[in-house]
């Protein structure tokens, strides 16, 4: 399941549906990424992104990952627009027989949905606003795969 | 050749549209931003370090060398920051 | 948190309570385990555990986990007793600033949950009942950290 | 010295208690495990392989050289099949 949506999710709704939902699977990993406020001066965050190719974008990287992994179930959520601080902005959760396969494939959803998913974010603070800079990090991340 | 051309994040804030259709004889991405430079300042300027720049061609992540031929979607951003 | 318990849980509820209370993480990864009926004769499942160690034992596993790896929450909980086919058999939790270490703090929490809490599952079909084997693969897994 | 000791899982089926009190002058694991194999046939089986067992010394795990000096409890079991 693929939504990219601007409105709110609920954690906890979406492992519960998805845990009732994996076709046998004995192992499920979520991750949820929370808008954090390291300055302590963020008002909110803006996320831009590129409808149509986010959808096909992060449709390729599912793909991808049920090809290389097990997976009986694979959701991605991503929010766009306008989220405030400790709002949920996207989730990934997997299923599979086996733990291992379950945590990488999730793992690697992460790694690409973070550098490979066109989605830009925005920091609104009182003092002004600023784009969001990749990490080399995130970009090196890819090479693990 | 008619391409429309999209603008995310930073560079459409410079470029100051967030999207326009162009009419275009370049064969691949570097000659369709060598054009949009010469147009005017703030083209030139979004443009000026590509190596800080992606690009999709119809929706396909790819690199400035990539052909558009037959291609009807151009769009440029900086690097994505999803997840 | 950690909590060695009879009773069912609902991993909505639990990833929930969990996100909203993570302290300005911005990463939170979860890990579910579920009964799986592989042979398609299963009636329940029967996990026996050592009241006391049990405690002692994922107390200490969490505590490493909380020193390799910068969390800023934790949680744990494994059931024991009677558990039915898809039953949600343990869940552990872990948030941080960071996506990369909430993962391999999950991904470590399991691996020795797995092979160093004490546990022993008894799989109960219609034909008999029998000792889950441990396999030799878990315990490489542990060299992995 | 009095020891409790513990049986989990097929250990405590094979020998048929989950607990029981011991009077042991063994000085470690090993020489606890000789005493009660020689008791009975079902103890001699449940610690026929003990490549098989694992064990825990005042709850934490150890291995069959373990002293048992000054120790309370002592708990026999197959490898732990928790997550």
């Amino acid at each position: 399941m693929l939504s990219v949506q601007s409105n709110a999710f609920d954690p906890g709704d979406i492992l519960r549906n998805f845990s009732e939902n994996v076709g046998g699977a004995g192992a499920v990993v979520s991750f949820t990424g929370i808008v954090r406020d390291n300055s302590g001066t963020l008002d909110h965050m803006l996320i831009e992104h590129y409808p149509g190719m986010t959808e096909k974008a992060i449709s390729a990287i599912m793909a991808s990952a049920s090809k290389r992994w097990n997976l009986t179930a694979c959701t991605v959520i991503h929010r766009h627009g306008h989220l405030n601080p400790n709002d949920m902005i996207m989730m990934v959760a997997t299923a599979s027989s086996h733990r291992v396969e379950a945590f990488q494939a999730a793992d690697y959803l992460m790694d690409y949905l973070k550098s490979r998913a066109p989605f830009w974010k925005k920091e609104v603070s009182k003092d002004g606003s600023i784009w969001v800079e990749s990490k080399a990090a995130d970009e090196d991340a890819l090479n693990r795969w | 050749m008619q391409i429309e051309i999209l603008y995310f994040a930073w560079v459409r804030e410079r470029i100051g549209i967030p999207r326009e259709t162009v009419e275009t004889n370049a064969t691949n991405v570097h000659g369709l931003v060598a054009e949009l430079s010469a147009r005017e300042e703030r083209y030139a300027l979004a443009f000026s370090d590509i190596s800080a720049l992606r690009v999709a061609v119809d929706q396909d992540l790819t690199d400035f060398d990539a052909t558009l031929n037959g291609v009807r979607e151009v769009a440029f951003f900086p690097p994505m920051t999803g997840g």
